[in-house]
């Protein structure tokens, strides 16, 4: 018998022009909590992709329990006992969550689904989470975190003996990743061997007992998390050496750029009124659905606000439409790159010019050679790793592709410029980068509103910090009295001011 | 600004030549060319001059090619335009029976077109979670119906008055007027939508709407347009069709639609949206009309004609796809 | 907790919407006709709209996997006109084996089309305009040309829709056999339930092992084999078979799916959906002349009616949705 | 690449489609005629097609039957430029629109090919002669007359058309009203109503449906149209309706439901395959140039016996095959194997 219960060995894993994996290893010991880390597109997804039989390795061998094993798909992985939870949830949203929970593994009698047991087999998990909802609701109505603990259940449901968790923080917020601490600790108890991939240092430490490391689709090496200081791992997945990882530059705050007075929108937000100076980094945080990326959509134009006055540079402003926001100079970055921020079939170079291809063009006919240079030039000045101008945003990383979201934030006229968690899904060296952008706009003399859940980035960037919750804004803290503690507060100040409790 | 690198990023395009020979368009030029031969053999009838004088009746259709191909560009579909073609025929034929100036008849066809494609453009810009398919399904019944009440039970107008639509039928040499403006329009939408910022934008609507929406783009207005647009074309060629018949009936350009919507596809523009240009899609509708015209001179039987269509049809888009996971095999 | 609960009451009474809208047309029709709501003429409402009924059911497993098939009533034809013309030149006689031969080549011609579209990839509308072409024409060519096979030739078989089996209608023992399986199949089957996770999540659905091309497939030969159905039933019902049978049918069966709330984009739509949709689209044919409207009016309020009830479908989901705001806790 | 193997495929087809001529002597000796017939599919344009061919091919005649890709003007339109690119000596038609198709049959005729045109007349600037199947008024009179005689010579009746634009069913209404409004004998018939069914079996049904929910009274359904009057009889015998049906149909498809305690006691056709045969006799001999279409115009149809060319109703000429054919339980059997 093996030592470990899951080992991989020089796995290669080739994709048309790539190899994603260069004869990587890895060893996961029964019971054990084991943290893969590296940047984003250092082939820990595919590496995960290999475990479950989704992809097959061109190269290598994988044992299982010290039995070699050989998957032919996701059906085989999910038979011997290993369940994944991945990083996008791969939920149903039309249907239900026992049905969600059960997909592949129905409980089946004569050839007839058994509704009745999988909705009281589905509620047992979800109590076992402490979930606060029913397993008859529907997918697509559960919020982010929610549909995580789904997907949590589901891995529950197959009596995995390994779980991989791909990112699960990656969409929740403080609150909701210590929930999920306290399931992954409950797992572990219960003798379930867990691979936790991760880009925030404190999951790793909090859960993780050994932790390896990938780069550039090879192995770097497994270290025990006690053994590893902070600055040696990122070292490790980086390659080099990150001296600041929050580069706040020292501006002088400017005269007002930007002000929301009694913003609602029914259903979303109701009464917010902040506002941002020149200079000024104005973090907005509170918990995932407490309304900020609604508040923002609606002063940019994107959904229609129910009542609120905007006034820009002391000037009372009406935008009905994304392109009057654009043409006033208040610029969105938006949360999701994928769907809202760039065309991902797209060149780097229409993706950048794409709101201000009017501006350059000769009476309606687009202005090619000038729009190429444009592009070229504002790729390289936020320094993105890309070949040519052509290239489609699919291909590539997540820190890259946001950063052609500011080049084509750049390529406009701006006074503000809001980003919405600009690095969600962004590998730790790129942060470091877009963090340095953001600092330079600053040190420019535009406004910034950076919304994100990420209390270390918010603390690290900000210059005022405003809490949302629930749709009302809770408080306001300047960089200096602002601690996590204090945020936390205001963020889950649920109820306090509302009528009635929810539920 | 910080952590810059230096690195250099290429803006230079690939050599254009090289390009077009090797697309779907180059290829369709080739098929073209290799149809023409085909008919010049298999119809002793088949030339230049009876080519061209059998085209005006199928030309007229073409002209719904161009801004279908703007709406399968967008995604979406306007199965409608059938009907709008009747309409426009019908209301203009009406018109024209009046006495009024020729030019009164063409704005009217121009304006009942209009009228048709913004409602259809209201319905769908104003109830965007409607899909596009089952309004222009809805209004293609409405819009014949409207007709079939105008015609009443003779469920046919013929027009007394034909001074003006004998003009448009009129030639230089023996080039019908149609394949001017056919060509001249054909220019302006493949360069509108190839070149301007406004074509841009409808492959980015097409591509993805949501960031096409967060980046400014006016989504529901350029829709509504481009069904406006789609019904002034249907006025065109409901105009070409009263020209060519002298009057309007219940059955008026049923089917035109399916028409249009095949010539784009095999010309390489997806019904998926975001993909495709209008140069594939005006060869193949010549191809498309020369190979009808060749089979028709041999009296091919119509359905035989649209099998075959539809064969082609489907491997113009089966066959890429079916070479190209082939070769991604041969390659693993 | 509590606006989940509404918004699952509204996606759960889309059906109850669906029931009380063809009560008001019920009772408008009674109202105008009193003859309307008679067991006949029900009876009559369902049979002669039962290829649309039948159909519906194919087509809202090809919409739930966000597909369309416009080839539907070119493959009714085929196999209608075929059996016809096997019927009248005495190469069969037995009914049951007519209909085993419609839904066979129904079921060939759907496999075909299923293989098309998901092994080459090629977008549903595209492909089966294409097949509409061709098994129209081949329709043509079986019937020589152009023959019709009239009530004299198709001898026992024309008898067939007016049998009955325990005092119910042959041809509505087949509507109600069908919409039972399929209430079964989509509802407590694994594959069932496997087309909704197709059309709801096709990147998670291959992700946890479901084969979707086969998923696909199998739509398009199951709609493939109700159509093959319903030209036997044609040619049953009308005791005739024409080369171009049933041309344009297939938008009455998407307007009816559309009508019964089922997503054109996927993943969405019941059974008891695509048969309410069905029966308003149904009422509405058998209503228009029976309340003197003129012929001449007829089609175009058939057209506005439909485009009413998915507009009014849509204002109420908003208002349904904005009220689930509105009780939003802030 | 592909392509290759797509025309190859094509080349077949089109061999397929393409027939070739058989040569005999006869009056339409060298000549070259075409027939465009309504639609394909249509059983009825078979039988008078058939016969054309097998007529003027007897004769010497090459034939070309061409169908149109939809029962529409504007499919007429492209197939008859197919034709005039095509050096033909006549064409025979079938219109599906009394006046889409003169601008196409004038260049014809400009092209110096005759235009003959049989059961459906384009009007009477399009085409030089119209075969007429039964004189028009003569149809009229005897569908007037068997409504008379099955409703007993009163009550209410109906009739179910094909489409609202069909110019053959739409003279014989016409005509059917006027001989009622003319002769006092049908003063007690009440014409409730003119419905459409489109020549589609689904629709025909629901309109006889409609007709007899909303009139109970309804004595008589007449339908000059071959769909209707199979749907209509099918769906009165299904039901076991008091209401009578007759009208214009085809023996083969009407033999279930004829007879004097059936659906439908007596119905009307003419010769179709005699149709066929005049429209053959009369192209060729304007062709030939025995006759120019002009009224008074005589010339002699093979067995069929001589004709003389008339003025039509509408202002052209015609010449009218006879009186239409009553068929009843008694010779149904017989005709029901022939057409």
């Amino acid at each position: 018998m093996s030592d470990y219960i899951l080992e991989l060995k020089g796995i290669t894993k080739i994709f048309p022009g790539v190899k994603a994996l260069n004869n990587v290893q890895f060893q996961l010991k029964p019971g054990e909590v084991h943290a893969l880390m590296g940047e984003n597109g250092a082939g820990k997804s595919t590496f995960i992709k290999v475990i479950t039989g989704v992809h097959k390795a061109e190269e290598g061998e994988m044992f299982l329990e010290g039995k070699k094993v050989d998957f032919k798909g996701p059906r085989d992985a999910q038979a011997a006992g290993i369940a994944a939870v991945y990083q996008h949830p791969t939920s149903y949203p039309h249907l239900t969550v026992a049905e969600n929970i059960f997909m592949g593994h129905e409980i089946v009698k004569r050839g007839m689904l058994q509704w009745k047991t999988m909705n009281e087999e589905a509620n047992k998990l979800l109590q076992q989470l402490n979930a606060d909802f029913d397993s008859t609701a529907e997918m697509g109505t559960l919020s982010v975190a929610q549909q995580q603990m789904v997907e949590i259940a589901k891995a529950l449901s197959t009596n995995a003996k390994i779980i991989i968790l791909d990112e699960p923080t990656a969409a929740l917020t403080k609150r909701e990743s210590e929930e999920l601490y306290r399931i992954v600790d409950k797992l572990k108890e219960e003798g379930v061997s867990i691979i936790f991939i991760s880009h925030r240092f404190e999951d790793m430490y909090r859960l993780a007992s050994r932790v390896t490391v990938f780069r550039d689709s090879q192995y770097i090496g497994t270290y025990d998390v006690n053994g590893i200081t902070n600055a040696d791992l990122i070292k490790a997945m980086v390659g080099r050496e990150i001296t600041e990882l929050f580069p706040k530059p020292e501006v002088k705050i400017g005269k007002e750029m930007l002000r929301v007075e009694n913003f609602s929108r029914t259903g979303y937000f109701r009464n917010v009124s902040f506002e941002v100076h020149a200079g000024e980094i104005v973090g907005l945080t509170g918990l995932v659905g407490a309304g900020r990326t609604e508040v923002v959509e609606a002063v940019c134009g994107i959904t229609k606000p129910d009542s609120g006055k905007v006034y820009l540079e002391g000037q009372e402003i009406h935008i009905h439409t994304p392109s009057e926001a654009m043409d006033k100079g208040i610029i969105l970055l938006p949360e999701d790159r994928q769907k809202e921020g760039l065309i991902m079939s797209w060149g780097l170079g229409r993706n950048v010019t794409l709101p201000t291809i009017s501006k350059y063009a000769k009476s309606g006919f687009d202005n090619e050679k000038k729009e190429r240079e444009l592009s070229k030039e504002l790729l390289e000045e936020v320094d993105t790793k890309a070949v040519d101008i052509f290239q489609p945003a699919s291909s590539l990383s997540g820190g890259n592709q946001q950063k052609v979201v500011v080049a084509k934030a750049l390529s406009q006229e701006m006074k503000v410029v809001i980003m919405d968690e600009p690095t969600k899904g962004v590998d730790v060296g790129a942060k470091a980068e877009i963090y340095a952008i953001m600092g330079d706009l600053a040190q420019k003399g535009y406004a910034i509103i950076l919304i994100s859940s990420e209390m270390p980035e918010i603390l690290g960037m900000a210059d005022r910090i405003i809490v949302m919750c629930n749709g009302r804004k809770t408080g306001e803290l300047s960089r200096e009295e602002a601690t996590q503690e204090g945020i936390l507060e205001l963020a889950m100040e649920k109820g306090k001011n509302a009528g009635k409790e929810a539920r | 600004m910080a952590g810059k690198s230096g690195r250099s990023i290429n803006n230079v395009p690939e050599a254009p030549l090289k390009k077009m020979i090797l697309s779907w368009e180059g290829i369709l030029v080739v098929l073209l060319v290799l149809v023409n031969i085909f008919c010049a053999f298999y119809s002793e009838f088949y030339n230049l001059s009876s080519l061209l004088r059998q085209m005006p009746i199928y030309l007229a259709e073409v002209f719904l090619l161009l801004p279908m191909a703007y709406i399968l560009v967008l995604g979406e579909i306007d199965i409608s335009v059938g009907s709008i073609v009747c309409l426009t025929a019908t209301m203009s034929c009406i018109v024209c029976n009046t006495g009024a100036p020729f030019i009164v008849v063409i704005l009217t066809a121009l304006a009942v077109g209009a009228v048709c494609g913004a409602v259809n453009g209201f319905i769908l810009t104003r109830f965007t979670e409607l899909p596009p398919m089952i309004v222009t399904l809805a209004t293609q019944i409405i819009f014949r119906g409207i007709a079939e009440v105008v015609l009443g039970s003779g469920g046919s107008i013929s027009a007394t008055n034909t001074e003006g639509l004998i003009l448009l039928t009129g030639k230089v040499g023996q080039v019908p007027y149609i394949l001017f403006l056919l060509v001249v329009l054909a220019v302006i939408f493949a360069v509108v939508l190839g070149k301007s910022t406004f074509g841009r934008r409808v492959y980015a609507i097409g591509t993805n709407r949501l960031t096409a929406h967060y980046s400014g783009v006016h989504v529901q207005k350029i829709r509504f347009i481009i069904y406006t647009v789609m019904g002034v074309c249907s006025g065109i060629c409901g105009l070409f069709l009263l020209s060519s018949s002298f009057g309007a009936n219940t059955t008026t350009g049923k089917g035109f639609e399916m028409d249009a919507i095949a010539m784009a596809v095999f010309g390489g523009i997806s019904s998926t949206g975001g993909k495709g240009n209008l140069a594939g899609g005006i060869i193949s509708a010549f191809i498309i009309v020369c190979l009808r015209v060749g089979l028709g001179q041999r009296n091919v039987h119509a359905q035989v004609i649209l099998l075959i269509l539809g064969v082609l049809l489907i491997c113009a888009v089966a066959l890429p796809n079916i070479i190209g996971q082939a070769r991604r095999a041969v390659k693993r | 907790m509590k606006e989940k609960s509404l918004l699952k009451k509204i996606t759960g009474s889309r059906e109850a919407l669906l029931v009380v809208i063809l009560i008001l047309l019920f009772a408008i029709v009674t109202a105008l006709s009193p003859s309307f709501l008679t067991p006949k003429s029900l009876m009559e409402v369902l049979k002669n709209n039962s290829v649309t009924i039948i159909m519906a059911l194919g087509m809202l497993c090809v919409m739930l996997v966000g597909g369309i098939d416009i080839s539907i009533m070119s493959t009714a034809a085929l196999s209608g006109m075929t059996i016809g013309m096997l019927l009248k030149y005495e190469k069969i006689s037995n009914t049951l084996l007519a209909f085993v031969i419609a839904i066979a080549i129904g079921t060939l011609c759907g496999a075909l089309i299923g293989l098309i579209i998901s092994r080459a990839d090629v977008p549903p509308i595209i492909a089966t305009m294409g097949f509409m072409y061709i098994y129209r024409a081949m329709a043509y060519l079986v019937s020589n040309g152009g023959e019709w096979a009239g009530a004299a030739t198709l001898g026992n078989y024309k008898d067939f829709a007016n049998k009955s089996f325990l005092g119910v209608n042959s041809i509505l023992w087949i509507m109600i056999v069908c919409y039972l399986f399929f209430f079964i199949f989509m509802k407590w089957t694994r594959t069932g339930r496997k087309i909704y996770a197709v059309g709801s999540n096709p990147n998670a659905a291959e992700v946890s092992g479901i084969n979707v091309k086969n998923i696909k497939l199998l739509v398009y030969t199951m709609m493939g084999f109700l159509a093959g159905l319903g030209g036997a039933v044609h040619v049953a019902v009308y005791a005739s078979a024409m080369p171009d049978l049933q041309q344009g049918g297939e938008m009455n069966v998407i307007a009816a799916c559309v009508i019964g709330g089922v997503s054109m984009s996927g993943g969405r739509g019941t059974v008891l959906g695509a048969l309410l949709g069905a029966l308003i689209l149904a009422t509405i044919t058998r209503a228009l002349p029976l309340v003197g409207v003129s012929a001449l009016w007829q089609n175009m309020i058939k057209g506005v009616l439909i485009l009413v009830v998915v507009v009014v479908n849509v204002i109420l989901q908003r208002i349904a949705d904005n009220n689930a705001l509105k009780g939003r806790e802030m | 690449m592909n392509k290759k193997l797509v025309s190859a495929i094509l080349c077949g087809a089109m061999v397929l489609g393409s027939v070739m001529p058989a040569a005999a002597a006869g009056v339409g000796e060298g000549q070259k005629l075409a027939m465009v017939v309504k639609s394909a599919g249509n059983a009825f344009m078979e039988l008078a097609a058939g016969a054309f061919k097998e007529t003027a091919e007897a004769e010497g005649a090459t034939v070309e039957i061409v169908y149109p890709e939809a029962p529409t003007a504007d499919a007429q339109i492209k197939v008859l430029d197919n034709l005039i690119s095509q050096d033909f000596d006549a064409i025979a038609i079938s219109a599906n629109d009394v006046n889409a198709l003169q601008a196409k049959l004038q260049e014809a005729m400009d092209a110096g090919i005759k235009v003959s045109s049989f059961d459906s007349a384009p009007n009477p600037d399009s085409r030089q002669i119209f075969v007429n199947q039964a004189g028009t008024v003569e149809v009229a009179q005897a569908l007037m007359d068997a409504v008379l005689d099955i409703t007993g010579g009163e009550g209410q009746w109906a009739i179910l058309s094909a489409t609202s634009q069909a110019a053959n069913q739409n003279a014989w209404i016409d005509a059917m009203k006027t001989i009622m409004e003319e002769d006092d004998k049908y003063s007690k018939l009440e014409l409730v109503e003119v419905a459409y069914g489109d020549d589609l079996p689904d629709k025909s049904t629901e309109q006889t449906a409609a007709l007899l929910q909303n009139y109970p009274d309804l004595k008589v359904i007449c339908a000059p149209t071959t769909v209707g009057i199979g749907a209509a009889a099918k769906y009165l015998q299904d039901n076991g309706a008091e209401c009578k049906i007759t009208g214009l149909g085809l023996p083969s498809e009407m033999k279930e439901y004829t007879g004097d305690d059936k659906a439908c006691p007596y119905f009307y056709l003419w010769n179709m395959e005699g149709l066929g045969t005049l429209t053959a006799y009369t192209t060729m001999a304007m062709v030939a140039g025995d006759i120019t279409g002009a009224a008074g115009d005589t010339y002699t149809a093979g067995e069929l016996g001589d004709y003389e060319v008339v003025e039509a109703a509408d202002g052209g000429t015609e010449v009218i095959l006879g009186a239409p054919m009553e068929f009843n339980g008694e010779n149904i059997e017989e005709w029901a194997e022939i057409f």
